[in-house]
């Protein structure tokens, strides 16, 4: 039985007092999650009894490092129905995942003819895209001359397939889509952009930054060709990412970063490569964050994904009509909880019409309430600019959060607009 | 709200009475300037005159920290010499860019020492010194 | 006073028994170092009561952990010397530092002619370098065309300097050379290098790695262009490196990862970049990691370089006097405690004179007596090659180790000879 | 030596008597394999016939655990059937692989099952497996 009350207990955080004895009410998440104490611990123990480095262990404490931080790959596969651990590549987040599969294109030692891009190749993203999965994309739109293209939004907040078959076409060498937003909280329906970049023979990218926390995400199901998303938004520790890809592309793929451990053979003059996944894991790995990653996993799966995605269904559906009753406040991204995570973005006016900047919205929320959102544009200025605002505040939600937290922060709401009244 | 606010009293003051708001003639001049990452934007003219400022006038838009702060200049700078008020944009930069461990110098800073719960949120840092910043500038584009 | 019994105590592992009753003998730490409490606890305590992500703050918590994971930055600057906080960036290991270093080479949006690298031109390293600085430099020698040269090694294990003029020429681009080999030992003498890279124009980087955690290191004397280290060797965690660099290099480099936190502004067609550091700290940073490490550069500090520096260089000379008695036993590397540090590599054979593999000697150290040191070719083969053996035992000592430590090894390794005798 | 000890006697026994070793003639199929991390080799020669493995010789380098399963492997698969063996080589894999996980199945693995420690280090299967991969690749050659 999911029980909230019991899950805050796991928090150590969440029962903290801040200065002036203002309770924390913490509605960032979607930014970074808290941590259980199952992590936490996971951890600490990890690094004050069982540290090693990994990989190469030759005595007790190498093969428990090495153990443990396998052992964290193989959760982690599971949780995710990976159809093999070797698919699971550990990077530092997902930024990290996101630019190496970028950089596994038009990089001229690329052998594969998938992963060759250059002027008149496309490369398709959306508006509705986190920096971490536009600007990898420039940047290889840069270095290749090839022409990146973009998915508008509605001003709904749903991606406008209108142009579905013009966007995505012969010349299109990969999709890199958001799987749910981390402005909007629009969970995209993939199956549809799926099936034009096969029809084309273009690749599929799915950043899943935003998912992979909220709802069981199956990655075999998806069908996608890769999937990046994060530890520190899921509750695990920061230092932390995957990039989840098919067997048979990340065996194609050109390595990346070059090192210790990524390695079969070396050479002066030229080396040979290790099998995936550590291929694409040069030098130490985050081993304890791994570990920490794998402690997470184990304690969402403890609770239940299909339970975690419910409590948040309840919230969303509460906070949009808590905060719909705010006069003055507008919604930026789907008003229904319909298709779309917990992640809630608006705008607000005082009473007498005029904007309250979001900056403003935040800090005041903080230093009266000590409510935590985020204010400004969380990454995604280009979904800002298309809805011609500078910013917005942010509620995010997650498993420990309560009604009486949504509630306070209407009350908060109230008061930024009579402070700035 | 608690003791160490960033929004002290006298700051929403100038935020919701700006003083010297406004672009004015005649002036030596004009910049404007923008905070990329969060979109706020002042435009900020100045008139010098044997080394004394005797206008400081500006329109811009952003929260209320960016807004407060060039009214705040413009209280500070106008009728000052040019060297004062640039020691106290000296002063207020070192203020802000001290991460909350830097002690104000409430003798050179004014009002503007209302200012120093900024100085811990390095994303508000910038807002604080969007007008002060483009006040060094025209400055030195007067000369 | 340094007080190895004292310092002991802050590293729980140390005291750990291992099954069987064998006490723990840590010799591993080239490998990676263990952790005082100082470190486990200043990480435990940030996830449990302040962690937030950074750099975006409007809220308390993000105040807190921005503050700590900026001070950790502060911290690092000022234990290696450098001229600006700015020039410290956060990467994951030295792996990935390096990788960003060689990635700003040949990437056509480099627009700095340092930075452009094509057929003609040369890149320099040493036979005696780790892998993470041979394949970085190997991969940008197949994406650009450009030629990769090395400095040999001499039979004591020294950088052959006898070809200097030739291999750093007017068609050199930059040198990248291990300050201490993680092999060898050996410190190996900058300034000749760098003179003459200066003369030609070349830039030039140093894989600290394996010097920053044994000794003082200051980069403003060192006077070199880039610098990498990794937290995990100097009694920090796992996760996070340091690549530090001159501000003038690193604003002329392009960017590398792509993402939040590295930007100005972002529009869908084109991007500004933020300034340095956090230019090239794309994504979600190892946030505890760095604080965990900014912790790690205090406890040193506490103690004082100069005095971890004298520990280990008593405690290499009793080893190289006490492991040198043991017959068959061959040191791959100086001989003397003068200009290396304490990490002893060796071969051993049995009585009668057959060779033992370096598996069978490390596995046997740890089972029977808890002694954990690594063996294989330790991420650098090469150097193996050029000594014409596949893989060696080694031996890496830290401020934590003892002269008992010490014999305990020679006696297991005398157990060793008789197992396989 | 402690009770889980990876180098069971049996396991040292073959490494300083190694049974079979040696490349001999008539063959079906000769290999070479190397485990680059650490530089251990292998040549290996099969003889077969009718289903029957009538010889397995071979000649290496490297550590203890890969010395020793080369001459384990001589002794289970020589005079076995090729199926037999094959199968023998899959149950080895198979507890190789499993990260110390997974429970050795001793009727099909004989003497092999002295390796179960090695499954723990993960730098160490490959040494193990060396010798039984050879064996595999050669067995398909020889068809
Ligand atoms: C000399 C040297 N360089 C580079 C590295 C790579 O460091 P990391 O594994 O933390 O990337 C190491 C350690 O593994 C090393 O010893
Ligand atoms: C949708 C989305 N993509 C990518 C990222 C980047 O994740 P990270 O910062 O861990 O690299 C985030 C979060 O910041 C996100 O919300």
């Amino acid at each position: 039985m999911f029980d909230v009350d019991l899950i805050r207990k796991d928090f150590p955080v969440l029962s903290r007092e801040l200065s002036g004895g203002r309770p924390l009410v913490y509605l960032d998440s979607g930014n970074s999650s808290q941590k259980p104490l199952q992590v936490i611990d996971t951890m600490r123990d990890h690094l004050a009894h069982h540290y090693s480095n990994v990989g190469r262990a030759h005595h007790t404490l190498g093969a428990e490092s090495t153990a443990a931080y396998e052992d964290a790959r193989d959760l982690i596969a599971a949780f995710v129905g990976a159809p093999s651990r070797d698919e699971i590549i550990f990077t530092k987040n997902a930024s990290e995942a996101l630019n190496l599969v970028a950089y596994a294109f038009g990089n001229p030692i690329a052998t594969d003819e998938r992963f060759r891009v250059g002027p008149g190749d496309e490369i398709v993203i959306s508006e509705m895209e986190h920096h971490s999965n536009i600007v990898p994309w420039q940047l290889l739109a840069q270095r290749t001359g090839a022409t990146l293209r973009w998915f508008k939004v509605t001003d709904e907040g749903r991606l406008d397939l209108g142009d579905l078959d013009d966007l995505v076409n012969e010349r299109t060498k990969i999709v890199s889509i958001v799987h749910q937003s981390n402005v909007l909280g629009t969970i995209n329906s993939v199956s549809p952009i799926l099936a034009r970049a096969r029809e084309v023979g273009a690749l599929m990218m799915l950043d899943a930054s935003q998912s992979v926390p909220h709802m069981p995400v199956d990655v075999t199901e998806l069908d996608v060709d890769f999937v990046a998303f994060t530890g520190h938004k899921m509750v695990g520790p920061s230092g932390i990412g995957v990039l989840w890809g098919r067997r048979e592309l990340l065996e194609a793929m050109p390595p990346f970063l070059g090192g210790g451990e990524m390695i079969e053979a070396v050479w002066m003059d030229r080396s040979t490569y290790a099998p995936i996944p550590h291929k694409f894991e040069a030098g130490t790995p985050p081993i304890v964050e791994a570990i920490g990653l794998g402690a997470a996993v184990k304690y969402l799966t403890g609770i239940g994904m299909d339970d975690v995605k419910a409590h948040e269904k309840t919230l969303t559906e509460y906070a949009l009509g808590a905060l719909g009753e705010i006069p003055a406040l507008t919604f930026i991204g789907p008003r229904t909880a319909i298709s779309r995570g917990g992640t809630i973005s608006f705008t607000l006016k005082n009473l007498s019409g005029d904007d309250i900047h979001p900056h403003d919205v935040g800090q005041v929320l903080d230093d009266a309430f000590g409510i935590a959102v985020r204010v400004g544009h969380h990454c995604a200025r280009p979904l800002h600019l298309r809805f011609g605002i500078p910013a917005t505040t942010r509620a995010s939600l997650y498993l420990y959060n309560t009604t009486d937290e949504i509630d306070a922060l209407a009350r908060g709401l109230h008061h930024v607009q009579k402070v700035f009244g | 709200m608690i003791a160490e606010s960033m929004y002290q009293e006298l700051i929403l003051e100038h935020y919701k009475h700006p003083q010297g708001r406004g672009l004015r003639d005649p002036f030596d001049a004009e910049v404007h300037h923008v905070n990329p990452t969060c979109g706020d934007e002042i435009t900020l003219r100045v008139k010098v005159d044997e080394g004394k400022v005797l206008d400081v006038s500006y329109e811009g838009q952003g929260c209320s920290i960016s807004q407060a702060a060039a009214s705040v200049l413009h209280e500070l700078a106008t009728g000052s010499t040019v060297e004062e008020s640039l020691g106290v944009v000296d002063e207020f930069t070192r203020l802000m860019q001290g991460r909350g461990q830097v002690e104000a110098d409430e003798d050179v800073l004014g009002d503007a020492v209302a200012f120093a719960g900024v100085a811990k949120y390095p994303a508000r840092v910038k807002c604080a010194l969007l007008s002060w910043m483009a006040y060094k500038d025209a400055v030195v584009r007067s000369a």
